[in-house]
């Protein structure tokens, strides 16, 4: 009997051991910033979708630089100029044109910046945006929401809000090795590589 | 749209690339308005330009990151720097982003400078000399710069006769008037000729510090290296004469320590020598016939012997070249002794071989300091009532004190200043028209006849200013009150001056020649008839006490005549031999502070007939007794003091000892003129020190071998080494494998390196009571031991950096894997991995980790130079040297991007770029043809410690000691 | 002290004096108190100036990159063992003399470590970060080096904490419930609750019986692990002077040594203010003393052997090493620290000594002095002079580092200061146990 | 379940006392006892020990010990085989050809203090339970004094017997015995 509750008290403990592990891996924190207000309303749905324009054609830095870039503002008139002219937002943006100032875009992916992501190489070994950035293309705002909070996995559970992929160590290098094992890449797994 | 706003815009971008800390808070990320093709944000662009830090005018190329300039480099393909910079110009960044530039033109109002617009600064200007003009006092008008010898002093020129000013002045300190003056009695020449180290067997040295400052550093360390490597067997020899073991001397392979202003006799006693041995022609019997070996070895402190020896190997060179010239080489006897140093030249038939008239230096332009000298006496007079000085030009700090310049100044009505930063001039100036750093400005550069140098802006300017050349022109139009594109200064800028004066030269290349830096073209040397007459190079008559001791003033050879002082990272630079940073010392001889009671640290008085100054002594084992030397250039910038060191009160100025009287023969300075009383003043300050001995111990950290043996070994291999035995198995590499070979018997100690990595690595400033104190955070260092009599030491230069072990003793301590070695054969430091305990720094044998003792500061704009590849360490954490680990991430890139390896030479290191004697080899390893294997498995190879067994990657080549020179 | 019990006290007189312990303090405590907490306090604003300015705030540098800080941690794990010592190793070889001082020796223990505990937090140059070392599951996917005698030292120290702690409890539960049992009002409302319900009732002592001997065996390898793990902080460098094999038994004899020298530091002053003369005699004081006698010479001859094999080693940056400590700037640490250890211990040849007081709490002092400057000597002066010439370098502690040092001592001696007074300071139960068991016919217990 | 059982309390001075009348209980067959001392004693452990099995908190101990070896080596091993990072040239990973390196001897000392702690804390874990702390009421036979210098047996019996039982506890010389 006695013995008994003491193999029981030693499984409680397991138990609990078992249970921070759970808590601990799903409470990865999200590395994207607070959910802001963009100066401009821009739907990233409207213009991959309904306007099949390709993310590099805007950011057009992910193939060439450690940035994935914005689209200078001369790029946006490029179309706005005519397409979609007398929509307030749009005309925002020809303010901008206008005035020669940038747009004061608020950052949504950020990384630490003792890590170093370069979008090149990922490019270069075709990994799409939406692994790490999530489906962009479905999104009216983006990174409204990011990380994995309990909310957040619960609605896209039932398929409401996606959340983008936590870009979190340990999520990173997942991917790596599962690259390196399966379809022969050679993802750099070296410390250093991202933290120089 | 024109380049300066192109750059606008992009720094605007640029500044979202936050470097320090790891703020979450959300932040901005402005895209460009219209793009741009050249300036890709996250790729580096770089900008071809000439460095200005002093007039050897070596090509950079600034690389420019967002629109901020964050490196220099060598140019690669200019003739002069060829890749290669020196420390001076890896920190002219630290200029260019100085914290106490000024933020706009400034108008005296009583005993301040106050803010004013460029429009009313210029006017005050203008106004003045427009009322000069009109009263016919235009030779009351004068205009002094630092050597411009193309487009910008053209230009400058043409503006001070089109006003009826006073003909320009190029003022610099170290002008080398002597040699011209000499040049044009021997040789007719009024001229500085090339010098050819690399291709002479032999070279002989009065006194030319020339890995130090002396005309051409840069290139001449390259060169020298080139002649003085040791390679299949063989190896020049480099003898040099100097009363001080100066960097240069102790590179020698035979230094010989001559008595004050004894160079002119010694050059003749060695021709004597060799008229004698039948070593050099006849015809110079003449005028050696006067000369007694032997007096000339007492009155020299030389012995005969080492007299005969000199001469024997310097005639036996073929070719061999005599340089003379340095500041112990200057004096009342300067132009006699380098006439005796062309007579050896001639002699040894050096003179169109390694001697080269034609592609003359640019210096031969500098005005003498007589001239210098006589327009002082012209202010004194009050003759001068408008005095603009450009900027690299203080002559309030260089210019000697028996001429109480300062004095002089106050007679000027107007005083006007295009110094872009703080210094001893503008504190005395009336208007501040601050100039572009010369990485913002347009202009062109001629070190030499045939090559010249294109500048371009390699960012916008960080603070309100304007170049020189905009600056007067606009000036002189408001005197003449004529339009832009009209009457004799239509030009608008220096720019459009430039494009046109640059017309016929370039054609439609333009863009081509601002890629490649400049244009140049092969200079034939020209011949010269010598004249070959008796000389008398009897010492310099010195003034002051006859019983003091001779001031020997030479320039730092990290801040030239002190426009590289104001640079923070130069002043936490080592002097290589004292390894001294920050404060300047006086160099005083054992004896001579044997006799004085003087201890290193004790603050010393120096007076001379001029003045006197306060400095701590550093008690040298080497220096000839009967002299003192202090370095010039050691001065403070405003934002040095109190964060990074407390200046003590009274000057630290050597040149302010000296006196004003010029040359007679050349008009040159005489930097060795005067003798000094030395007195305790009781107070101590002891020196910041980081090395803690030379001497070492029979560790054998820095190896030498002798030039035979190594003839020996390089012919028969390696003796065979004992191998490595572990109980684990070895660690395997699938990819590359990095190392670094160093080359001992290359380095010449001159702290390139250091500041390269420094700019590279984003490594703090930590002041000196820091430095001193063993925190001190570079992460490469140059060891200096000193072997055999300490009196007359063989020097030994170690470039000590991160061994990256194989079998490290950092790594298997650190308790969380911050510390490890990669799959490249790199030890990493994961900084934001560190927790600081600092074991890894304890049980590293050569203690190459930093540790992060507090959270230092990048004063702004300093952080805009940051390297926006490397993080900015956190306190509290531990960094080393990664091998640029950054460059060899983007090296790998684009060998990816070209669907190839990595080949040799594509990944330098920044200590390696930027060596102008190429001692620092990095490579792969694995890759049997890499240049560092192929020195790996040199004869000479070793590795420092390497009896503990900790395998270091970076092997080094033990220098090769010519056993009779 | 009461003469009732002049010959031999009784089950109650025990009880009673030991909660007398516990009455109410006077106002001599509370300024001990106010001194110590005022210490403590400068302590702390001293390691908060090091967290918020950086770790160059205490006087460390290349290339002491440690220095007062490990220094102290090594002092205070040692001095831990000593109760370890007592309570363990000496209850399982029955050793009786050790009951009245076992349970002041335990608690130093465990506020020892405690205290030594916080050294490497302070030492850390991110301390914020020093849960890295944990071995904890994180969205890093990285995990600590096993390899590092550091995360052995994370290993061995919460272990011995705990340990140490948990043997401590359990000693600590009988006594209670017979203080919960003479007190009343609130204090036996908390005594009742830390009691765990306790009896005295068979089935509970028979069961405690085996597990107090079962965790004494446990805890004896692990004393004498633990300081071996430390010391292999050094060993297990390339140093020279650090790099020897010897440092496992050195460390552990000297540990001991000092842990003596600091239980009769804490057990003299108990004995004198709370007339604990009955309990702690003079064979008590007798037994310790020459307990630290013995160590003292087994320390020597340590000192002997690091000297001996250093010269005989035919290492030259070894000997150039230890002629430097001997000969150069911390040559008078070295000195202080032999006299300290190996000679002020000598006067404990005489009984006299052994018994006086004054005497072992002088010796005591000067052997703590010793031992704090033995790791001082190890740390300091050999990495001042290492293997490479050109960083070579003299240490110079900073106010930082000496305000926290003390403070640490404030730390230990606030902590237990609190003990004495909330909890018994001496063993109700094996202190009876010692006793003759009451018996009604004398001939009959007569045979135990 | 008719029978109620009573709980007859014998509070002894003396060792001796006490241990005569558990003597004499155990030849009269009583065996449902439970004896409070204030600290072990040596004399009554014999008696009550003498058809008791022993403790069985050394399994625990036991259990506890084994658990943390077998935990330390789990959890440093397979750490490293995760990611098998190279530190000073030792190393332990996982490649496609199983599992190199050799750096093993570490891990000991982790296995050895894990040992340690669990066994440790098992052993607690095994005295708490099985001596069924804590407990929150008093038990029926105790008495305050029992911790403090009394000997206490209580014997568990059926309310008839309870004179035989008082008589032989006051036989064996009890101060004072209650119900």
């Amino acid at each position: 009997m006695g013995a008994k509750a003491g193999v029981g008290a030693l499984g409680l403990v397991l138990l609990a051991i078992l249970v921070f592990l759970a808590v601990s891996s799903w409470s990865r924190q999200p590395a994207g910033a607070k959910p802001s207000i963009q100066p401009i309303r821009f739907p990233h749905s409207v213009h991959v979708q309904t306007y099949k324009i390709d993310c590099q054609y805007c950011h057009s830095d992910a193939r060439r630089s450690e940035y994935a870039g914005l689209p200078s503002v001369q790029r946006c008139m490029g179309c706005h100029r005519i397409a979609g002219a007398a929509l307030p937002e749009v005309k925002k943006v020809a303010d901008y044109y206008a005035r020669g100032e940038p747009i004061p875009w608020v950052r949504v992916n950020k990384l630490p910046e003792f890590t170093y992501f370069p979008h090149k190489a990922h490019i270069r070994a075709s990994v799409t945006c939406q692994t790490c950035h999530g489906p962009v293309e479905t999104m009216m705002t983006f990174g409204a929401e990011t990380g994995p909070r309990l909310t957040n996995d619960l609605l896209t559970l039932v398929g409401l809000r996606p959340a983008p992929p936590p870009l979190t160590m340990g999520w990173c290098l997942d991917c790596h090795r599962r690259q390196n094992a399966t379809a022969g890449a050679h993802a750099p797994l070296d410390c250093v590589t991202c933290h120089h | 749209m024109n380049r300066r706003d192109f750059f606008r815009v992009v720094t605007a971008s640029g500044a979202t690339a936050a470097v320090t800390g790891c703020q979450r808070t959300a932040e901005n990320i402005l895209p460009l308005v219209v793009p741009n093709e050249q300036l890709v944000p996250g790729v580096a662009a770089w900008f071809a330009t000439v460095c200005r830090e002093c007039p050897a005018g070596c090509g950079v190329i600034a690389k420019n990151r967002e629109g901020r300039v964050v490196k220099l480099e060598g140019n690669p393909d200019h003739p002069v720097s060829q890749g290669a910079l020196c420390a001076r110009g890896q920190a002219a960044l630290q200029g260019l982003y100085h914290p106490d530039r000024f933020a706009g033109p400034l108008l005296r109002d009583g005993a301040t400078l106050t803010p004013a617009s460029w429009d009313a600064a210029q006017k005050v200007v203008a106004d003045k000399i427009a009322a000069l003009r009109s009263a016919g006092k235009g030779q009351a008008i004068a205009l002094v710069t630092q050597l411009e010898t193309s487009s910008l002093g053209a230009l400058l020129d043409k503006w001070t006769q089109v006003l009826g000013t006073r003909p320009r002045v190029t003022f610099e300190p170290f002008g080398y008037e002597a040699t011209r003056a000499a040049n044009r009695a021997t040789f007719g020449r009024d001229a500085i000729p090339h010098y050819a180290f690399e291709d002479a067997q032999v070279v002989l040295s009065f006194g030319a510090d020339f890995l130090e400052t002396w005309l051409s550093n840069v290139s001449y360390a390259r060169a020298f290296a080139r002649m003085h490597a040791f390679r299949d067997g063989r190896a020049g020899t480099f003898i040099h004469i100097e009363p001080r073991q100066s960097l240069t001397a102790s590179n020698a392979d035979a230094w010989v320590r001559n008595a004050p202003g004894t160079e002119g006799l010694l050059a003749l006693a060695i021709l004597r020598v060799m008229v004698d041995a039948g070593l050099a022609d006849r015809r110079f019997a003449e005028v050696v016939t006067g000369i007694n070996v032997k007096k000339a070895a007492a009155d020299s402190d030389v012995p005969v012997e080492t007299i005969r020896h000199v001469a024997e190997v310097f005639a036996h060179g073929k070719p061999g070249l005599a340089v003379g010239g340095g500041m112990a080489v200057t004096g009342t006897n300067a132009t006699p002794t380098l006439v005796a140093i062309n007579l050896l030249n001639l002699a040894a038939g050096n003179v169109g071989k390694t001697v080269r008239f034609g592609p003359d230096s640019g210096f031969g332009k500098v005005t003498p300091y007589a001239e210098v000298a006589r327009l002082i006496q012209a202010m004194v007079r009050g003759e001068i009532e408008v005095l603009l000085l450009g900027s690299g030009v203080n002559p309030a700090y260089t210019l000697p004190g028996g001429l109480r310049f300062t004095d002089a100044l106050k007679k000027v009505g107007l005083v006007v200043s295009f110094a872009n930063q703080p210094d001893e001039t503008t504190a005395l100036a009336h208007v501040v028209l601050p100039d572009t750093h010369w990485l913002e400005s347009w202009g062109d550069y001629a070190p030499r006849e045939g090559v010249v140098g294109l500048m371009q802006p390699t960012t916008a300017p960080v603070r309100d200013s304007r170049p020189i050349g905009d600056t007067v022109l606009a000036m002189g139009r408001a005197v003449l009150g004529s339009e832009e594109g009209k009457g004799p200064l239509p030009w608008a800028t220096l720019e459009q001056y430039l494009k046109v004066a640059w017309a016929p030269v370039v054609k439609d290349e333009w863009a081509a020649a601002l890629r490649l830096g400049g244009v140049w073209k092969e200079t034939a040397p020209v011949a010269v008839n010598a004249r070959v007459a008796p000389v008398d190079a009897a010492p310099p008559t010195l003034e002051g006490d006859a019983d003091g001791l001779t001031l020997l003033a030479y320039p730092s050879f990290r801040f030239y005549d002190g426009r590289g002082a104001s640079r923070a990272w130069l002043q936490e630079t080592p002097d290589t031999m004292t390894q001294a940073v920050w404060d300047p010392w006086v160099e005083i001889a054992v004896e001579t502070a044997a006799k004085l009671g003087i201890a290193q640290g004790d603050v010393v008085r120096l007076t001379s007939p001029y003045g006197s100054i306060e400095l701590p002594a550093y008690v040298s084992p080497t220096l000839h007794p009967r002299a003192v030397a202090v370095p010039i250039g050691h001065r403070y910038a405003p934002y040095h003091t109190p964060r990074y060191v407390t200046a003590p009160a009274g000057s630290r100025n050597p040149v302010a000892l000296l006196g004003a009287a010029a040359e007679s023969a050349s008009g040159g300075p005489a930097y060795l003129g005067v003798r000094v009383r030395l007195a305790k003043t009781g107070a101590r300050r002891p020196l910041a020190i980081l090395q803690a001995t030379h001497d070492q111990q029979g560790r054998e950290l820095a190896q030498h071998v002798d030039l035979g043996a190594a003839r020996e070994q390089a012919l028969r291999g390696k003796p065979e080494h004992e191998e490595y035995f572990s109980m684990y198995p070895d660690q395997k590499y699938p990819g590359y494998r990095w190392g670094m070979a160093i080359d001992v018997d290359a380095c010449v100690g001159c702290q390139a390196c250091v500041v390269a990595c420094q700019a590279e690595n984003n490594v703090p400033i930590v002041g000196r009571a820091q430095a001193a104190y063993g925190r001190q955070l570079q992460w490469i260092r140059i060891e200096r031991w000193a072997e055999g009599n300490p009196g007359h030491p063989t020097n030994l230069f170690l470039p000590m950096l991160c061994q990256h072990c194989e079998v490290a003793p950092c790594e298997p301590v650190c308790p969380v894997f911050a510390a490890y070695r990669t799959e490249e054969g790199l030890n990493g430091q994961v900084y934001n991995r560190c927790v600081g305990t600092r074991y890894c720094g304890n049980n590293c044998p050569y203690h190459v980790r930093r540790f992060n003792w507090f959270q230092y500061e990048f004063p702004a704009p300093l952080d805009v130079q940051l390297n926006p590849d490397v993080t900015v360490r956190q306190l509290g954490v531990m960094e080393k040297c990664t091998m640029c680990i950054q460059r060899i991430i983007a090296g790998k890139d684009h060998a990816r991007d070209a669907k190839r390896a990595v080949r040799d030479g594509d990944i330098l290191t920044a200590c390696q770029q930027t060596c102008p004697t190429r001692a620092i080899t990095f490579g792969n390893l694995k890759d049997a043809q890499s240049a560092m294997v192929r020195f790996a498995h040199s004869s000479r190879a070793y590795h420092v410690l390497e009896e503990i067994g900790t395998r270091p990657s970076v092997t080094y080549l033990k220098k090769v000691v010519r056993e009779h020179a | 002290m009461s003469d009732s019990h002049a010959t031999s006290p009784t089950f109650a007189d025990v009880t009673r004096d030991v909660a007398r312990t516990l009455a109410p303090p006077g106002n001599l405590y509370f300024g001990w108190m106010s001194v110590v907490a005022l210490i403590l306090t400068a302590g702390i604003v001293a390691w908060t100036g090091q967290i918020w300015w950086g770790m160059g705030m205490a006087g460390k540098r290349v290339p002491q990159m440690w220095a007062m800080y490990i220094t102290s941690f090594v002092f205070w794990i040692g001095i831990g063992h000593a109760g370890t010592l007592i309570s363990a190793i000496l209850y399982l070889f029955r050793a009786r003399w050790r009951t009245s001082i076992y349970r002041a020796a335990e608690a130093m223990t465990i506020f020892a470590v405690m205290t030594a505990g916080l050294f490497p937090l302070i030492h850390a140059g991110r301390m914020w970060f020093a849960y890295y070392l944990l071995p904890y599951p994180n969205q890093r996917d990285l995990w600590p080096n096993f390899r590092s005698p550091l995360v052995w030292d994370v290993f061995a120290i919460s272990t011995y904490l705990s340990i140490s702690t948990v043997f401590f409890i359990v000693g600590l539960v009988p006594d209670i419930a017979a203080l919960r049992d003479v007190s009343s009002g609130w204090r036996r409302r908390i005594y009742a609750m830390l009691a765990l319900g306790w009896e005295g009732a068979d089935s509970q002592w028979r069961h405690y019986r085996r597990a107090y001997g079962l965790l004494a065996s446990l805890a004896t390898p692990l004393v004498l692990s633990v300081h071996s793990v430390v010391s292999w902080d050094f060993a297990m460098a390339l140093v020279p002077g650090w790099h020897s094999t010897l440092f496992a038994p050195f460390f552990v004899d000297g540990a001991i040594f000092s842990g003596f020298a600091m239980v009769l530091i804490l057990v003299l002053p108990m004995r004198h203010f709370f007339g604990l003369h009955t309990y702690i005699q003079e064979k008590h004081l007798d037994a310790m003393g020459k307990l630290i006698l013995v160590t003292g010479l087994v320390l020597t001859y340590f000192y002997l052997c690091e000297i001996f094999t250093t010269l005989y080693s035919g290492d030259d940056i070894d000997k150039a090493s230890l002629f430097w400590k001997v000969t150069k700037t911390y040559a008078w640490a070295l000195w202080l620290m032999y006299f300290c250890n190996c000679v002020s211990p000598l006067i404990l040849f005489w009984k006299a000594a052994r018994t006086s007081p004054v005497v072992l709490y002088v010796v005591s002092i000067l052997v703590l002095i010793g031992m704090w400057f033995e790791r001082f000597n190890i740390i300091v002066p050999s990495l001042g002079h290492d293997f490479y010439p050109y960083t070579w370098g003299i240490f110079y502690p900073s106010p930082t580092d000496t305000m926290i040092v003390i403070g640490s001592f404030a730390w230990f001696f606030l902590l237990f200061l609190g003990f004495i007074r909330v909890m018994p300071s001496l063993s109700v139960v094996e202190v009876k146990e010692t006793l003759p068991p009451p018996m009604k016919d004398k001939a009959h217990g007569s045979h135990h | 379940m008719a029978a109620t059982t009573e709980t007859l309390v014998g509070v002894f001075a003396h060792v001796d006392t006490t241990v005569r009348a558990l003597e004499e209980l155990w030849a009269k067959g009583y065996h449902d006892v439970t004896v409070y001392t204030p600290v072990p004693v040596h004399e009554i452990e014999e008696v009550l020990e003498r058809d008791r099995p022993l403790s069985r908190v050394r399994l625990f101990t036991l259990l506890g010990g084994l658990t943390g070896i077998v935990s330390a080596f789990l959890l440093t091993i397979w750490t490293s085989l995760v990611w098998g990072l190279v530190t000073g040239g030792k190393y332990l990973q996982l490649a496609p050809e199983g599992i190199v390196g050799a750096s093993l001897p570490p891990f000991f000392i982790i296995a050895f203090e894990l040992m340690v702690l669990f066994g440790g804390i098992a052993t607690v874990i095994g005295m708490v339970v099985l001596g069924r702390l804590p407990r929150f009421r008093p038990s029926r036979g105790f008495d305050p004094r029992f911790t403090n210098d009394r000997f206490g047996i209580a014997v568990h019996c059926a309310p008839e017997r309870s004179t035989s039982v008082r008589e032989i506890l006051r036989e064996a010389g009890a101060e004072d015995v209650r119900a």
